[in-house]
């Protein structure tokens, strides 16, 4: 295998094991406004995931994506399985070429505009989508502005998931199980949402590394102190 | 405190349920290999048009029990609460393809709709057509959310379209008569207490002592409204009313009726609200021309039920009489 | 805290299930006016031998589910868990009478022997005769009690008596063939929660978050051992060992199994269990003509459930196999 | 209505206002040992009772008590009501010709042979009986010895009962629901027993009120000092 396609395989299974972990916390929430299978669904489909990456062998980050896609379409179902197995499945064609920034931000376009299509959704809809869409534009950001290192513009993604994590609590859900709770859903996190920040910042924890660099979370225009 | 269930390892809860299931009903169906789809023994049946559902686990008899002559050709099991894959469906579509074409009966939900589009486009040499079931009146028709859910009434809706596809209709036919089942069916239940999902273990929702909720949807999301316990005739009325002015069934009409426990009811009280809806409508003069009472369309353990009525003309009242023969539901031959 | 139902004044909790049972099954059964007694419809059947039963309510769909072609001509309810009346249970002897007799399956408890008892006496002008069902292994052979108890087992006598009845066999005849299925039949269940009377609105039994309660009556009488909550394979194990054991089942014979659930057990449960005693069946090479899977006998919202087998001999299959129609059990013509 | 129907009555509609008052303390009772709904069947059964002792005119006491037997058997049902129902039928007799210490006996005698053949059961099984059958005794030897008046009688009745009462206690369960109940039902008294308590004690109430004599629940050999 490619350095890339290791690289590739080393993300999914960190990303795996941190979304496993985060189990109870992720039925927790989606009980609160959904329907308390979301944390469940992901590690049924995680753990397939895992399974395969250990034991096939792939020929470049694109065929591992579309496998990892594909295995969630096939074991984790539900709206989340769809949603993001299809999303990468689609998105993976943009990694073929091997994973720079460049690359990098077209999959995060690709699975971002897929997740809008399929879903259905836009922001403010109180879905995963308003975690990613958020990220996608910190990272395009940084390529165009050409002024951050890919350490930076992943502490940026990270950064940008959180308000739209964030975002998510005041909103009413218009989406999914939890568009029913209707104003019973305000206050929450969407599970979906909080899903998307644990898989950024494990990617954000493995570039750090990668690149030797520790950069926290930020923005450019950062809140923090008036928040 | 976690609930005591009759399961092993909580992620084998739906393929245990469903080799169970295969091994009790022989005669009716079998189990693709390698899949948690369920078809009838002898599918595809040549030259009829197969019709086939799926969705999230947790609701049985919903939607295995419905497999076998006169009613469904095949269904696919998600886990629990949550749509089956788009493979499964898409595997599913295929094997139920007696050359007529499938129809897919789908619930009105994101997740049971966005697998099966995917499933039909990966099942491109079968002829597909699909009929979405939105009976639910508790969902208002408000823009900021996704429209009203498929529950119970969904049943009827499988009765019928398979009747007329074992009569022989064509593709198209039978999508335009379960449209027409679809357009006459209207449903609302009331919870009593929350499901608990097997691998979380505890309620879902937060039902107080002394409170019921009006409009609960299948996997515990919110209904209409919370209120105060009442009596089996005031919940009944209650929900009666809004289903007959849902449908705006008048003096004359004739309707058919189900009475769905939620999973944790027992069959003595269904029959109390079975008596008061037909003291209700008697008093309206609609004719009442059956009550199904059971469970059909269950919560996991939810104590509850919910009410569907369907409107009857004489096509629809022929395929619902029309013999059916399958694990949950039975009509024999006149 | 009292536990939410659907009812209203606990008292009309009976004959209201009774009215809505009656208002739901208009072409299988009628309820005798001012009784609590349902019969079928077309009742009596000249020249039939009637087959009849009784028992407290809250087990529902025991009894007058089994009611209909094929099987029961009638059913006395009691109140919950008491005794019918045997005023009740001598009109029920009157209607079921067609002149060739009377049957009644009588489960073994000293309330409805002692009603029965008195009921025929008072039906003097009908030829009578009983069997008493104790199919209830947990309840050991000891002096010290009333003996076995009759639990779901019971629905596979009235099948089997409804259908000797149903070919025209005699009084004796019936009561004969009847006999030798409870012979043939051993039950025991598992309770993991305590069922809560609609008038008390209190759990019966004191079971803790983690006991299940293995061996437990159909009422809530205690059964053989409380235990700490196990998988569904390791219960199933536990009662499939002990129900075979006691019919001394061996190697080539043939039975027909029933997974009945106590009430507020889903059904895919059920069927989890089912999958584990098929398995177990076919391991020790018994073959199973087929398995019920469902609520048969409930213990009002009990969770929990039980297995029953009836050894099979050329007869009790045929007899088994006979269509039948009643609200709880259809078998269509084949 | 003679005075002795008037009579029997009054005991009658006393007896059941005492027992209906008593429901939860029964049902409690038989879900300890037995299946819950022993106090729910007496209310039912004494409900149509007073009902039927108000609106009908009867001739003669054993008029009164067959009527009440026959309206426990259809009304009132289970095991219990068939065996106070046919014990009052059998024992109405007794009372034809009018209500004293002979007839009491006399019918106290039928009512307790009866339970014991209809209910197949001996002392120590611990059920009603063993409440009938010590109270029987105690009136019986008023009548033998000739020394007691009624109400004296009557409170040994009581007493007798009471005793009967407490020896089920430890008693193992022999018949009815709480046999099942095997070793668990040591400890707890019968619920049938306690009813039958119940009933003595309020017509004891009325026999010192007829008397206007007032004496306490004793028996010759009270052990009370000792117990
Ligand atoms: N139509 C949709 N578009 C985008 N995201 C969605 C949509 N529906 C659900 N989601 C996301 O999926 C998450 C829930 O996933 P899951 O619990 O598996 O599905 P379900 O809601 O069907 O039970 C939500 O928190 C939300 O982020
Ligand atoms: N065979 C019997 N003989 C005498 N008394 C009995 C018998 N069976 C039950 N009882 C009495 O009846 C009481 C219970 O009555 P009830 O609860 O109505 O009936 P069940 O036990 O059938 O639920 C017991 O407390 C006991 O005193
Ligand atoms: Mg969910
Ligand atoms: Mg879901
Ligand atoms: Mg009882
Ligand atoms: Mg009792």
């Amino acid at each position: 295998m490619t350095d890339d396609t290791t690289l590739v395989v080393e993300a999914v299974e960190r990303v795996a094991d941190r979304l496993v972990a985060a189990e109870p916390t992720l039925t927790e929430l989606d009980s609160q406004i959904g329907d308390a299978d979301f944390g469940v669904n992901l590690r049924r489909g995680l753990t397939a995931v895992t399974e395969t990456v250990k034991t096939d062998e792939f020929n470049g980050p694109d065929d591992v994506l579309d496998t990892v896609g594909r295995t969630l379409i096939s074991e984790m179902a539900g709206s989340s399985g769809i949603l993001f197995g299809k999303s990468l499945m689609e998105a993976s064609d943009t990694v073929t070429d091997g994973i720079d920034y460049e690359a990098i931000v077209a999959f995060a376009v690709a699975y971002s505009d897929n997740v809008a299509t399929q879903g259905d959704v836009t922001l403010g809809s109180k879905t995963m989508f308003d975690a990613i869409r958020p990220a996608v534009y910190a990272l395009k950001r940084g390529q165009e502005l050409d002024d951050v290192t890919p350490t930076q513009a992943s502490a940026h993604a990270v950064k940008a998931c959180e308000y739209g994590v964030g975002f998510t609590i005041p909103l009413r859900a218009k989406k999914g199980r939890a568009s029913y709770t209707e104003w019973r859903s305000v206050g929450y996190p969407d599970p979906g949402a909080v899903a998307v920040l644990l898989i950024l910042r494990e990617i954000h924890d493995l570039v750090e590394q990668e690149h030797d660099e520790t950069v926290e979370p930020s923005l450019p225009g950062d809140l923090d102190d008036v928040l | 405190m976690a609930k005591k269930k009759l399961h092993n390892d909580p992620t084998e809860y739906v393929s245990e349920m469903l080799e169970g299931f295969a091994a009790a009903n022989p005669s009716h169906v079998r189990r693709v290999d390698e899949t948690d789809i369920v078809v009838r023994a002898d599918a595809p049946v040549k030259g009829k048009v197969g019709v086939v559902t799926g969705g999230g686990s947790g609701h049985e008899p919903m939607h295995a029990g419905y497999v076998g002559k006169g009613m469904l050709d095949g269904a696919a099991a998600g886990a629990v609460f949550t749509s089956p894959s788009a493979t499964d469906m898409q595997e599913l579509i295929e094997v139920c393809d007696g050359g007529a074409g499938v129809l897919a009966v789908v619930k009105n939900y994101e997740g049971d709709i966005m697998n099966f589009q995917t499933a039909s486009d990966l099942a491109a040499d079968t002829e597909y057509e699909q009929v979405i079931v939105d009976d639910d009146i508790s969902v208002s028709e408000a823009e900021d959310r996704t429209g009203r859910r498929g529950v119970a009434g969904t049943v009827f809706v499988h009765k019928i379209a398979g009747a007329k596809a074992a009569q022989g209709a064509s593709l198209s036919e039978v999508a335009a008569t379960a449209e027409k089942a679809i357009d006459n069916i209207a449903s609302m239940g009331v919870a009593l207490s929350s499901c608990i999902t097997p691998e979380k273990g505890e309620p879902t929702v937060d039902l107080s002592a002394d409170e019921i909720e009006l409009g609960i949807g299948i996997h515990g999301e919110p209904g209409v409204e919370r209120t105060e316990h009442q009596s089996a005739d005031d919940i009944t009325e209650r929900i009666t009313t809004d289903v007959v002015k849902d449908l705006d069934l008048a003096m004359g009409d004739e309707v058919v009726a189900m009475v769905n426990g939620l999973g944790a009811t027992t069959q003595s009280e269904l029959y109390i609200v079975a008596r008061e809806l037909n003291r209700i409508l008697d008093g309206k003069s609609i004719a009442v021309h059956d009550i199904w009472v059971g469970e059909y369309c269950t919560s996991l353990d939810m104590a509850g039920c919910s009410i569907s009525l369907l409107r009857l003309d004489d096509e629809l009242r022929e395929l619902l009489n029309y013999p059916v023969e399958t694990p949950a539901v039975t009509i024999a031959e006149p």
